[in-house]
């Protein structure tokens, strides 16, 4: 018998998420031993070894900055009831809108540029999300359908752009852009890595996140909206202003972080620059329980399944797919111990 | 030494493909086995042309790797990247066109392949219609639908070509409904540039023919799979890991077609009359002889304007930027 | 009278609450018995046991003498047993037969069924057509529904929780001769009524329950509904004084509103206009489902309308939002307490900062003032006596009466010009009710504009010094209160108006 | 015919007629196009289907991608190593039941998100499938019977109706068999009741619970034929990732149907012929502007038939009809050269403007939703 709590300890709201990571470990272990790999040393190579190699570290950052970025944005409408599932879209647009300015300037050098790429790139993202926003507001359209619907849009476009009018004119015709120049490629904060400025902004960005869901208006109104929404609409919160606004958030930032991605790791255009980190932001999302500090945290260990499951990949041969099942799975036990932390578990006794 | 050679292979795709991946492995383990206990081989599938590529190469890289073949075009720019940092390790990229001193580039010549089996397409179809399944219109595609169409011509003035972009090199389901619409607006020979074999499970038994692409596809034998064409990495890459051991390697640029095996033409079955697969053979051996050139003039661009004039052939730079439909074929080149 | 019913020694409790402790007491054949207590005594509990919707912890159930454990509604209705809920149990999306059939364990075919329904409800006096959408019914007809699906199981006990609370009085006779007719033909009545003057007029004997204990057994007949209720709380009650009323200006006026519906269950509001001066308590009577929602609505500011439509003191404010109109002094309070009024998951402070963010000045530039906030929050707290471990307390932890006394106190402690409450007390206990009745009437002692909705027509003759009747989306002009009998106000509820338009047409004080 | 499937009906006719001429007037076989669509819309209806039953118990599971590619690849699998479809096909139904019983138990017992669930169910079943597959891919499945009988040889309705593959009766018999279900029978009535409102339904002692676990692990089942529909039939052949969205659309067509089985066949058809149309777009030289104008010409046979219906004046709608007229003729005119991109947009554009279309009334459309969709019951007492 489950009944719900009036005030969940604190103390339980933290552990809960990392006993789903260690459910998540002890299942995804006999996973990998099912497929005759060492179980122990599996998980080490997953969860460890990535740790300890400075390398390894510096791109566990580089992975896990868009991640973060992008669950932030999303988390606030996710609490407010708004279903944003087309980040991976708006992180295309922002990319091709960055994109498309980094190489309209590209050869005048100016440290104006890159600033102006990621404004674009936020733009970008902003009106590619302002679209399941309006046609909701306008004519209740379901925005998690819209939005992964413009998914798929967004990617042919980023496809049909680069090997169209954004194509490198020294490039055989294969579809994709040039490489951006040094003024419009983002600078590395830790030398011989490719961790980028993005990553201590996407940093800030989840700190001040954490101060608007706490302490201001809009993420009190936020907040409300999710708990209830009928008293949201009392408090005079519009509804339409807060679909407009979190979508709009959300597609901002999945935005800047399309941008970044362009201008940072890969450094130019390309049709295979969408790898997914809108869908895994959802899950990062909701691992990080809607909190942008929690997803700075889930972020990280996200990336750590990641990158750790490429290395179990060449040196164990773990299949790729194996990892995205382990990475199902830590969605899973996270959900399914998350009632430990809304419920409290009781025995029911009966009448003899 | 006593160390072996540790060789890596960096793959876009699932091995289990039965295409572009599935040849690139097999040709790793063709490595294993000629080299035996003197290597030692590495390879990371699925990885994915993006952000992540050029930490899978760099990787490997770190990990003492002394050979990375990278077997895509999407990580030619990883590639260098990854090179420029790593000057002691050799890196080899498939398909691509940037070179350093520790990179080389290496390619099949493809459209020589496709020019033998247009031969066979324009010998064979009835309707006079020949379906082309292409993915995206990069040079290589373009050259590919070129060169079997000018051979289909060659033996069948009569033909045409219907061409359905589907965008993209591996979607079975897409491949799989172009495959469809081909044949029910009257294909009786499809053609393929995308490497999964749902075009030939989804027209099977019907009255079509069809051929392997990157990979042999046998089990669609006799038909709809009447031949294939073969990319063969096997004996590249042995040789280049043996200039590897040797200390002789250098970064060079290799474009191999049939004559050095690196486009093989797959068995023709009895499906192909005894006549056309003798004419077949005959053209792929005069090709692998260089006496014949696929695109030999005089040919005119598809708007009429003269491209090769009589008895010229095409050089080598046209050929890898091409991006225009030769005369005959219908339907703009989406561009 | 034999015991047809028998519940000895039954015991449940919840988390931290003893909803029935060793309950004992027993229902003969014919009787019609009420169970009395104030919210949370554990009236409710008991009856869902009855009906095998919750398990005891504790005790036995007999019926006929036979030991009665049922597993579930099913066996509650195969025993005999049948029950009209205090909320939920109907479905708005689909018709009346079809809800009724959902209510029966083994229903019979569509074309008997719908025979089977207009024959019982002929037989008592209950018109209903099967085919309509119970979401198309009003609020009285969906009770007939209810109703009716108990009685074609032909049930030996029937139990009723609150069913009147929504029902005009004449809706009420034609109630009470049903249950009377029924009491004759010998089923046994299980009562539940917070309005003690229905209790005494219909119920054989009552039992009291207190802070989920049997305290009492009584004839309701032989006690005033005064007796009932200080036996029920344990304390004497306190009634506001009668008051002078001498209105002051006009403070709100809302001009010959026309609404659509916004739902497709809503009612369209018709040319309703109407005034408030200061100091006057404006009651507006009806059964809930005749616009008072929509109504709501349109005073808080959730839905807008035309600018000049509705104006406070001189200032046009039909478009404004609800913060807009809290800056100029139009506070409110929603009938549902979660949900609407507040946030369930949310703490008290959190609540507070809903509607107090700008009159209370909370937040500055957008940012949170968290010891204001929190101050507001424990100001309510003290000076309605909010019984809630802390400031911190989510909302839902709450019993229902305490947060009806928080919600309707954030909004008086803010001093408004004009308050709007719907429902203040409703399903709330007579204590906790005199509490709010009494701060509503203080505040208009100084010279707030008090607008009262209810469906309880005592309350609303209790506190209100002038009162209009809503009915079908129309609203009749005021009248003094005191100028009609509660029976004459009954008939305008339940339609009468339309018929006399001319009776209503002036102000009685003007 | 209740009238107001009037408008839709002429919707439906008006593309229908639409897709002729367009067959015609390239030399394509109009049969066969129908054909090829009716084959392409199969799975799309037998998930969607499946959803319409869960949605209707009050439950939102987002997972059909997810329990889609489980039951393709349990379905070709059991197919391949049996040599028998007919067990693939059980196979997918089990698959597809196991994992959205995965959802079942997270949402219903512990009472997780639906949204949050639903895509952990996509993303777990995509790896799951994969993972299973390895072996699979590129392998030929046994051939799928067919039923052909002599009736196949009249001329066009023979073809069209007859000597399909068996799935495709099989999605047919399911229509039929979940309007019957819920709409004449008291099991359905008791899940429709579920998902109204689950409060009532418990405390008229309904196990609401069991009912939509039932209801979930049927929409598995359903969702899983579905994806063996997929690798069994259409494509069929078995790769990572094949499902590629069909499972989104479905969701998107029991929006569109409003929760209406016989709209839910209409929807499946309408995306499934996007889906074939637009790769013979490419032959035809069939630009946006083209798809615009039909687009124009469906909304304005909807404005019109509506207008008449309700006896409004037909005149304000001209300006619909103007617009068509308008860039039909601009794209006779200007046919310039498009990326295949672009037209691969094609069903995922059409994808959102049906939903607006169709959102557009919103009280009818809330009159059909279930009221209890996506809400979490917690059973107390
Ligand atoms: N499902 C539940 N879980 C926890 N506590 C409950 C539950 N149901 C009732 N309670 C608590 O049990 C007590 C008795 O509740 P019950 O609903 O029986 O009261 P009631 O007498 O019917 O009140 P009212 O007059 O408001 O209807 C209350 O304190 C209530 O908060
Ligand atoms: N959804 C929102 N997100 C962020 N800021 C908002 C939002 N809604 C309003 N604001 C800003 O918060 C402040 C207060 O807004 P509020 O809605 O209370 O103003 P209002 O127009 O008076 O309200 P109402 O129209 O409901 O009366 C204003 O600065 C407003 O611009
Ligand atoms: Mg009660
Ligand atoms: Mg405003």
């Amino acid at each position: 018998m489950l009944e719900p709590r009036t005030a969940p300890p604190a103390a339980l709201q933290a552990a809960v998420p990392v006993l789903a990571v260690a459910l998540t470990m002890i299942a995804g272990g006999v996973l990998f031993a099912a497929l005759g790999k060492n179980p122990v040393e599996a998980i080490r190579i997953i969860f460890v070894d990535p740790l300890l190699d400075p390398f390894s570290r510096s791109e566990l950052l580089v992975k896990a900055a868009p991640l973060a970025l992008i669950a932030v944005g999303l988390s606030f409408g996710f609490r407010a009831g708004v279903w944003n599932i087309g980040a991976e879209g708006q992180f295309v647009i922002g990319a091709i809108a960055g994109g498309a300015v980094g190489l309209a300037f590209w050869d005048v050098p100016g440290l104006w540029l890159l600033p102006l790429m990621a404004l674009a790139g936020m733009l970008g993202g902003f009106l590619w999300a302002m679209i399941p926003a309006l046609l909701k507001i306008r004519f209740g359209a379901n925005e998690i359908l819209v939005s992964l619907m413009l998914v798929y849009v967004a990617q042919l476009w980023l496809s049909a752009l680069v090997s169209g009018p954004l194509r490198d004119p020294a490039g055989f015709n294969f579809p994709e852009s040039r490489m951006f120049h040094d003024s419009a490629t983002l600078p590395i904060i830790l030398g011989g890595t490719r961790a980028h400025v993005g990553v201590l902004v996407a940093l800030g960005i989840a700190v001040a996140a954490y101060v608007a869901l706490h302490r201001h208006v809009f993420g009190y109104r936020v907040r409300l909206m999710g708990a209830a929404p009928r008293a949201a609409r009392f408090a005079g919160v519009s509804t339409n202003v807060m679909i407009a606004a979190c979508l709009g958030l959300s597609g901002a930032l999945a935005g800047l972080a399309g941008m970044f991605e362009a201008a940072g790791p890969v450094g130019q255009l390309v049709p295979s620059l969408p790898v997914g980190y809108g869908f895994t932001a959802i899950i990062v999302a909701f691992l990080g329980r809607l909190d942008p500090l929690g997803i700075v945290l889930a972020s990280l260990v996200m990336a750590l399944t990641y990158i750790g499951g490429e290395t179990a990949q060449f040196t164990l041969q773990i299949p790729a797919a194996a990892i995205s099942v382990f990475q199902g799975m830590l969605l899973f036990f996270l959900l399914a111990t998350e009632v430990l932390s809304r419920y409290r578990l009781r025995r029911i006794r009966r009448a003899a | 030494q006593d160390d072996p050679v540790k060789v890596g292979f960096v793959y876009v795709g699932p091995i289990g493909d039965f295409g572009w991946n599935y040849q690139h492995d097999l040709g790793r383990q063709a490595v294993e086995e000629y080299f035996g206990d003197k290597v030692e081989t590495t390879y990371v599938e699925d990885v994915p042309e993006g952000p992540d590529a050029e930490r899978v190469i760099r990787q490997l890289a770190q990990s003492g790797h002394d050979l990375i073949f990278t077997t895509s075009f999407g990580f030619m720019n990883p590639t260098i990247k990854v090179a420029k940092q790593f000057p002691d390790v050799k890196f080899e990229h498939a398909t691509g066109y940037q070179r350093a001193d520790n990179v080389s580039t290496y390619s099949g010549r493809f459209y020589e392949g496709r020019a033998v089996i247009g031969h066979i397409a324009g010998k064979m179809t009835e309707s006079n219609i020949i379906g082309y399944i292409a993915s995206f219109p990069i040079p290589e595609v373009v050259r590919g639908i070129n060169a079997a169409y000018l051979a289909a011509r060659d033996v069948n003035p009569d033909v045409q070509m219907k061409i359905i972009w589907v965008n993209s090199w591996f979607d079975p389901a897409k491949e799989a409904d172009a495959a469809n619409q081909l044949y029910d607006q009257g294909a009786d020979v499809i053609m393929q540039h995308t490497d999964s074999t749902s075009p030939m499970a989804a027209l099977e038994g019907k009255d079509v023919i069809m051929f392997g692409q990157a990979s042999d596809m046998a089990e669609f034998k006799p038909k709809p799979r009447v031949s294939s064409i073969i990319d063969n990495w096997a004996p590249y890459y042995i040789e280049r890991t043996q200039a590897v051991i040797d200390g002789t390697w250098e970064s060079v640029d290799t474009w191999h077609g049939i004559d050095k095996g690196m486009t093989e033409i797959g068995e023709m079955t009895e499906a192909i009359p005894e006549e056309v697969r003798e004419s077949a053979q005959a053209l792929a051996d005069a090709i692998a002889a260089g006496e014949v050139h696929p695109f030999t003039g005089p040919i005119n661009k598809q708007d009429g304007s003269p491209w090769l004039a009589e008895g010229e052939t095409a050089d080598d730079g046209t050929l890898l930027g091409m991006n225009f439909y030769v005369e005959g074929i219908e339907g703009q080149l989406p561009n | 009278m034999s015991a047809l019913l028998s519940i000895r020694g039954l015991t449940k409790s919840y988390p931290g609450v003893l909803a029935n402790s060793d309950i004992h007491f027993e229902v003969g054949t014919g009787e019609i018995h009420a169970l009395l207590g104030e919210n949370g005594a554990g009236k409710s509990t008991l009856v869902k046991a009855i009906y095998g919707l919750v398990t005891p912890d504790k005790g036995e159930m007999y019926v006929d003498g036979n030991l009665y454990e049922p597993r579930g509604p099913q066996a509650a209705r195969a025993a005999g047993v049948s029950m009209v809920f205090q909320h939920f149990s109907l479905f708005e999306a689909l018709n009346v037969a079809e809800n009724i059939a959902l209510g029966m364990s083994d229903p019979p075919g569509r074309a008997e069924l719908w025979q089977r329904i207009r024959d019982v409800a002929n037989a008592y006096g209950l018109p209903l057509d099967p085919g309509r959408l119970v979401g198309d019914l009003s609020v009285g007809e969906r009770q007939r529904v209810e109703i009716v699906r108990c009685l074609l199981q032909s049930p030996r006990i029937l139990i009723m929780d609150e069913p009147t609370s929504v029902l005009t009085p004449q809706e009420v006779d034609t109630l009470f001769r049903t249950l009377r007719q029924l009491a004759s033909e010998g089923v046994a009545i299980l009562y539940i009524s917070h309005k003690l003057e229905e209790i005494r007029a219909l119920c054989d004997r009552a039992t009291i329950l207190r802070s989920g204990r049997v305290v009492a057994e009584c004839r309701p007949a032989e006690k005033t509904a005064r007796q009932l209720a200080e036996m029920m709380i344990g304390l004497e009650l306190t009634r506001p004084l009668p008051r002078l009323f001498t209105p002051g200006l006009p403070l709100l006026r809302l001009r010959g509103l026309t609404l659509p519906a916004a739902t497709p269950f809503g009612t369209t509001l018709n040319n309703v206009s109407l005034e408030l001066r200061a100091g006057e308590v404006l009651g507006i009577a009806g059964v809930a489902g005749n616009g008072q929602e929509e109504l709501m609505r349109v005073l808080s500011g959730e839905t807008r309308v035309d600018a000049e439509k509705l104006v406070l003191e001189s200032r046009q404010i039909g478009a404004m939002g609800p913060n807009q109109r809290r800056q100029y002094g139009l506070l409110s309070a929603p009938e549902e307490r979660l949900g609407h009024a507040a946030a369930g998951d949310m703490s008290l402070i959190e609540n507070g900062f809903l509607t107090g963010n700008r009159r209370q000045r909370l937040a500055y530039r957008g940012f949170i003032k968290t010891a204001t906030t929190a101050n507001f929050a424990r100001a309510v707290i003290r000076r309605f006596d909010v019984r809630t471990p802390s400031a911190e307390t989510k909302a839902r932890a709450l019993s229902g009466g305490n947060l009806q006394k928080f919600v309707i106190g954030r909004e008086i402690l803010q001093r408004p010009k004009v308050l709007v409450v719907n429902q203040p007390t409703w399903g709330v206990d007579a204590h906790a009710a005199a509490t709010i009745r009494t701060a509503l009437r203080d505040l208009a002692a100084e010279g707030t504009g008090v607008l009262v909705i209810s469906q309880d027509l005592d309350e609303l003759m209790e506190i209100s010094d002038t009162f209009s009747v809503l009915e079908a989306g129309r609203l009749s002009a005021p009248q003094r209160t005191g100028s009609l009998t509660i029976d004459e106000i009954g008939l305008m509820m339940g339609g009468s108006m339309r018929d006399h338009p001319g009776k209503d047409a002036t102000r009685a004080d003007a | 015919m209740r009238r107001p499937e009037l408008p839709l009906l002429a919707v439906t006719l008006t593309a229908v007629l639409a897709l002729i001429v367009f067959a015609i007037a390239n030399g394509l076989n109009p049969v066969l196009l129908t054909v090829s669509i009716m084959i392409a819309a199969t799975p799309l209806m037998l998930a969607a289907l499946g959803e319409l039953v869960v949605e209707k118990s009050g439950v939102l599971n987002l997972g059909v991608e997810g329990m889609m590619i489980i039951g393709a690849i349990a379905g070709f699998a059991v197919a391949v190593e049996t040599g028998s479809p007919m067990l693939g096909v059980v196979a997918a139904a089990l698959a597809g039941a196991a994992l959205a019983l995965v959802f079942g138990v997270l949402t219903q017992m512990l009472l997780s998100n639906q949204v949050a669930t639903g895509l952990a169910l996509t993303l777990f079943g995509l790896g799951l499938a994969a993972l299973i597959g390895q072996p699979y891919a590129g392998i030929k499945p046994p051939a799928f019977p067919r039923l052909d009988f002599f009736l196949s040889d009249i001329p066009v309705i023979g073809r069209v109706l007859f000597g399909h593959d068996l799935m495709l009766y099989l999605a047919f018999a399911l229509l039929a068999a979940v309007w019957l279900f819920l709409s004449r029978t008291r099991a359905g009535l008791i899940l429709r009741a579920v998902g109204e409102s689950h409060d009532a339904a418990h405390a008229l002692g309904y196990n609401v619970i069991g009912i939509r676990l039932a209801a979930i692990a049927f929409g598995g089942a359903c969702a899983g034929l579905g994806g063996a529909a997929l690798s069994l039939v259409r494509v069929p052949q078995w790769t990572e990732g094949m499902t590629a969205g069909a499972g989104w659309i479905a969701l998107a067509i029991v929006v569109f149907a409003t929760w209406k089985p016989g709209r839910v066949a209409l929807g499946a058809y309408l995306f499934g012929g996007v889906t074939i149309l637009q790769l013979n777009f490419q032959a035809a030289r069939i630009t946006p502007l083209w798809l615009l104008a039909l687009a124009l010409l469906l909304l304005a046979v909807n404005a019109s038939v509506r207008r008449w219906q309700q006896g409004r004046p037909v005149a304000p709608v001209l300006g619909w009809w103007a617009a068509t007229a308008a860039t039909a003729a601009l794209a006779v005119v200007w046919a310039p050269s498009i990326q295949s991109q672009y037209l691969s947009m094609t069903p995922y554009i059409c994808t959102i403007l049906v939903l607006v279309v169709m959102s557009g009334n919103r009280l009818r459309a809330s009159l059909a939703a279930p009221a209890s969709l996506g809400r979490v019951f917690h059973r107390t007492g």
